[in-house]
């Protein structure tokens, strides 16, 4: 039946993210976003949750409690709360094995998820989707992959590729006949070149990287699904989904300190909150964060009942990319000034947000 | 346990309900909006219909509200929105136009006395609120309601009545005490042929014309006693106008549910014009390699989905017993604005089509407007929730 | 020099203007919207003023005073702020006439100046440039001249062709082997059909109609500029300052009322206005009317001086689509429930600016 | 005579200015964003050069402000913003970091007395209004300026000073008696190393990171009695305050026209973009027939010269002695809005190269915000407006 609240499972699992973000990431995460560095302890006490461990089957070592990417919505938006990097580093092993999960065939499977379970805590996989490029598309990549007997060659260039240097395999994105495919490649293939560290506008605590690929020369057992492919509509459908979430997360935690900071700051002698600009600013902020939230909740929701989500994924996701825009530049505004010092995290929130319209795959569903 | 997928029911629901608006309501739009006033007799067939969930006799015969178990039917206020959804596909004016439907007739619902169930159950009753001095001000009522012996005086002028030529008999809200301030004022029904009770005029309109707007003269208006709905007790706390303002949380939604019907029948036409310009609608590619005229159409899109998920929460908190003040306004907000920016919108992107009354763009367009306008402007709604996530008195944000 | 201010010329001009329409529109507005008539008296007012006279050379019969965009779009406002219908019903004949002075051989500007000159209050053309369908484009006619022996061959439709049921000629752009031309078609064609008066949304107060056009056999003399053509894009660009020009009365017009009803209306006591919400989109109504003034004197200014004003009349005629919706919008809203009733003007303006962005063509600066 | 062309001096001068941005400024953009608080050793060359129409020594020496003949230079205000837009399009940051090119020293330029003039004429001066409890409100002002003696002695914070680390002197606001209301706040001139005088630190910034914004702590702070910038004395009305606001109506143009340059540069490099990937900007086509990117794009030109426009009348009226507060606060009200939703749009525009430091976008971005927050936020520059519209005073409409 149709429901708007959290069962008690998911308010608990919301109240844990939250709690651990209040602890470990609140207060570091200017701090994170300065240094672009994100304390392993804090990462770890999430993956200790388990959560990634739960979905993954009993018979390759898992916990077989199956995927709920509900509830991973509503564990993205309370990280991404606390800071968009850290939301991606923390869910990173995901990125990677949920595809493998989706559709990687029984060989890959046994492989990589097991792989994952021996050493929960080890480097994994990460995935490369965005391309340095104007116009660039998912559904129109440059990347491409050829076959050539027992083997696939890649070519392409990568950007945006979270934890490329430290991750065991990566799997690409690349155009191969027409059609789009996942391959997995290991990250000391002499065809693939991670590059120096990225410097961007936003996302500042997660190490993000070019990848070249050059003539890269993969088994054709690497493919993702092997010579059947895989879903990539789906796996872009549960990237967006996470997107959107990560997006409400920012938004939410942007609404929340400048609510609070128009009702203690004063000016001619009256809380800013007193005055219909700045309170509509607020009033705008937290209905549209709730929108994001539901847009967010029917795309996974679609994605839980197992149905094709294209449309509801994709809404979720351009809609959290124009009001991620809109929302984080109110949160700077209502502060004024102040708003636009990097002591306060609006400022953070302005930058990662103009993230959620342009990125893509970061974080799954 | 969260669960957004549109119920089995729902949706079922939602396909006769759309099938009866587009074989009933669609096909005569046009000619009640060309022929303002005139009253919609094909309409009759919904007279005996409890199409919007409102009990339409008295309390004894009427299906419970509350399931007879003490908790409330289940999904009546969501299903009630998504009624309503469908229905304003169709066409707004027409739904605001349904026989035995009024505001007045919820009021009625809600709070009348079996004997005045009995009385006035089986009439069509208008609401009258608002007066030429107030506006979205509900609580500056000047009508004034005088007892006399076993009669209320009623004098005063109400502006903005919806069904004011077609109904029975009207609620109309005034002051027994104006030094009480929001306390003192109640409601009563005024029949139809009252002395003293005057139609005078009814409103030319940019948008709803199938719908009958009218202005009310009350003067030295008897009506007896009884007629008062609830208590004649003026109390100290403002209690009682909370009560009569708790009726808009209920139909803030619905407002906000008429505002997505309308925007949805602008989009479905521009989508349709899309696929026969041969247009790929695919939800697949990025935003910024499509034309202009699908990245509009998608971006619309969102927010209509944004809207009804806003108006479905805010129902659906309403099924489930919670108060829901915020989330009706929020609502009311997001589809009021967004519906007419949609429909606009879509008048320009339909270009031509977008400017003649050939086609019902231009329709819908000016019939959206008034969602963002009655039962309090966007500007109150966005009032309404920034004292409250503000957690600030309307003394201290104005 | 640059100079952002009127000339005395031009504030007489703007004055008179707005006397006129003050006098003979501005109360009238309403009923001439309801019951779609212009008075011919409010008409003729306006043509005695000799605008257009004034700019006809001295050789055909006119004043030979020159023509002035810049002025053509001062005087647009001030009638647009009375009613649209009527700044396109009072300044037709130049919608004909001025691509004729523009572009005309010699020939066809003895023949339609002159005659012009001779009978300035008789009906005289009106030009045809819409046509009804979506994705409708004025450099993408469907409407197709042909050129056959010592004719030109016309077939299409066309609708919003104001005032075509009393015009006596109708000036009908249509393509031409990839380029676009302007063809001067009897209204006694026997190929060329005028439908019933067109249903608006607006623009109500003016006569619009339909117009078939059915192997319309026309001299190819009568296409205009002969052989050579005519200058499609300057037409263009005169008409799309003409529109800009109309916006910025429609919603200066908007403005005012609004402005005027928030000061005087009271609420809880105070005056509408003194709500943040309500002052601001009066504030933000102010620059926006005075940016599409400007924007619309740009192209104007460029137009004047000879320039090709492609760029300048785009811009500004999109900028008034965009802001003619989005003001005359707020004008309904500040009123809130009384700006639904058609007895206060912004109703009307509401109507009339959805046109700006969607009409082509209806009037020339 | 209505026209507005840009005459041909005007477009030399842009050009020659774009040279010059481009050349000097544009090349080191980067280099400064990232290395924030270091000063542009660079911009040196422009210590002898009177890039914003100030004079930069004493009274006697500068070219006349009015000419000689009693009236303001020709379009000295217009050829102002039309260099700002130029050096913002190279880079706003360092365009703030010129040397003596300081707002403490327009303030000097325009009230010092010929003494003072001789004294701080060639020094950079910045100004330090800003309070830690103030903001947009500079009638609250806090720090105060006590007498004694032949000395004032200041004490309070000031926040948001430009040029903090730079300058070699600062113009503080400060009230001599705060019972006076507006009309005791005073200018006075201090003096870095004077003791009582402590840059407390430089903030980290969203955006223009090459430009030093620091806060000042003044304890028990002693300056000389000559140090005061115009009158000692507290007038009963608040003319003397609105004297000193009235540098405002030049700066407001002149921010203006600092996000109008930087949105054109966003616009000039998406344009750039568009053209390498085969898009066509003709302004000829139907909105509706144009891939989502050309629309938008239009669409933000568009903005953008509207932008300019507003600036440039706003500057005209001053050069041509008439008063522009309103036009002023119009000008900047929506060149700093609308530079931020351009320089955003932009860089959602051009995806991947948007959010990348390889290219300028998102810095252009992070630079933009700032012109829609400091020298009055756009919410007090609505107010401005709507108060002289609607002919309100700040106690009706607040």
């Amino acid at each position: 039946m149709i429901c708007f609240a959290c069962s008690e499972e998911q308010t608990l699992m919301k109240e844990t993210a939250a709690k651990l973000v209040q602890g470990a990431i609140a207060d570091a995460a200017h701090q994170m976003d300065e240094t672009g560095r994100i304390p392993d302890d804090a990462v770890r006490k999430f993956r200790e949750l388990g959560t990634l461990l739960a979905a993954i089957p009993e018979e390759y070592g898992g916990y077989g409690m199956g995927n709920s990417p509900i509830m991973n919505s509503i564990i993205l938006e309370e990280l991404a709360a606390g800071d968009m990097g850290f939301a991606i580093a923390a869910t990173l092993p995901a990125l990677f094995l949920m595809p493998v999960m989706d559709c990687g065939t029984d060989a890959q499977k046994a492989r990589h998820l097991a792989d994952f379970a021996a050493d929960p805590d080890g480097a994994c996989g990460t995935l490369a989707i965005n391309e340095p490029r104007f116009r660039f598309d998912p559904y129109d990549l440059a990347t491409t992959a050829v076959r050539k007997n027992g083997s696939y060659i890649l070519n392409g260039t990568k950007c945006f590729v979270p934890l490329a240097e430290t991750a065991r395999r990566i799997m690409i994105a690349a155009a191969l006949d027409g059609t789009n495919g996942l391959f997995i490649v290991d990250r000391n293939n002499p065809g693939l070149t991670v590059g120096a560290r990225e410097k961007n506008l936003g996302l500042n605590s997660l190490a993000t990287h070019p990848i070249t690929l050059t003539d890269c020369e993969i088994p054709a057992d690497d493919r993702l699904g092997g010579d059947a492919g895989c879903d990539y509509d789906r796996l872009l459908q549960r990237t967006w989904t996470a997107i959107a979430a990560i997006g409400t997360g920012i938004c939410r935690a942007s609404y929340e300190y400048a609510k609070n900071y128009a009702k203690e700051r004063e000016q001619f002698g009256e809380a800013i909150a007193s005055r219909q600009s700045i309170a509509f600013m607020i009033a705008e902020m937290a209905y549209e964060v709730d929108a994001m939230r539901l847009m967010t909740w029917k795309a996974a929701s679609a994605l839980e009942a197992g149905r094709d989500a294209q449309r509801e994924a994709y809404l979720a996701r351009i809609y959290a990319g124009e009001m991620a825009m809109k929302l984080t530049d109110y949160g700077v505004q209502v502060l004024g000034g102040h708003g636009y010092i990097r002591e306060h995290p609006v400022e953070r929130y302005y930058r990662n947000g103009r993230g959620i319209a342009i990125l893509e795959g970061m974080a799954i569903a | 346990m969260i669960n957004l997928e549109t119920p089995d029911y729902l949706a079922s629901m939602r396909s006769s309900m759309n099938n009866l608006a587009a074989g009933v309501l669609r096909p005569i739009a046009r000619k009640y909006d060309a022929a303002e006033h005139e009253y919609p007799a094909e309409l009759d067939m919904f007279r005996g219909m409890q199409i919007l969930g409102r009990p339409k006799k008295k309390k004894a015969d009427a299906p419970k509200p509350d399931g007879g178990n003490g908790k409330p039917k289940k999904g009546i206020n969501l299903s009630t929105v998504a009624t309503i959804e469908e229905m304003c596909w169709g066409d707004a004016g027409l739904l605001l136009s349904i026989p035995n439907a009024g505001l007045g007739n919820a009021a009625i619902a809600a709070v009348a006395t079996d004997e005045q169930l009995e009385r006035f159950g089986g009439k069509w009753a208008a609401m009258a609120i608002t007066e030429p001095g107030s506006g979205s001000d509900s609580g500056s009522i000047t009508t004034t309601a005088r007892r006399d012996g076993g009669e209320w005086v009623l004098n005063g002028e109400k502006i903005f009545v919806t069904c004011a030529d077609r109904c029975d008999i009207v609620v109309v809200w005034a002051t027994v005490d104006r030094s009480a301030g929001k306390s003192g004022i109640k409601s009563f029904i005024v029949e139809k042929g009252t002395p003293g009770f005057k139609l005078e005029h009814l409103e030319h309109k940019l948008g709803i014309r199938a719908s009958d707007t009218g202005t009310f003269v009350l003067d030295e208006c008897r009506i007896p006693f009884d007629n008062i709905l609830g208590s004649a007790e003026v109390k100290k706390d403002t209690e009682g106008f909370k009560g009569v303002m708790k009726t808009f949380d209920n139909t803030r939604p619905m407002v906000a549910s008429m505002a997505t019907g309308i925007a949805r029948a602008s989009l479905d036409f521009t989508r349709e014009k899309l696929d026969e310009s041969g247009a790929t609608i695919d939800y697949k590619r990025n935003l910024n390699n499509v034309g202009s005229l699908e990245k509009d159409f998608y971006l619309m899109e969102a927010h209509l989905e944004a809207m009804r998920l806003l108006v479905w929460r805010a129902a659906w908190m309403a099924d489930t017993e919670q108060f829901n003040n915020v989330e009706a306004s929020m609502a009311k907000a997001k589809a009021g604005r967004q519906g007419t920016l949609i429909t606009q919108k879509c008048c320009e992107l339909l270009g031509p089509l977008g400017f003649s009354k050939e086609h019902l763009a231009e329709k819908w367009m000016r019939d959206s407007k008034i969602m963002d306008i009655f039962e309090g402007t966007g500007q109150i709604q966005h009032l309404i929730i920034a004292r409250n996530v503000l957690e600030m008195s309307g003394k201290d944000l104005k």
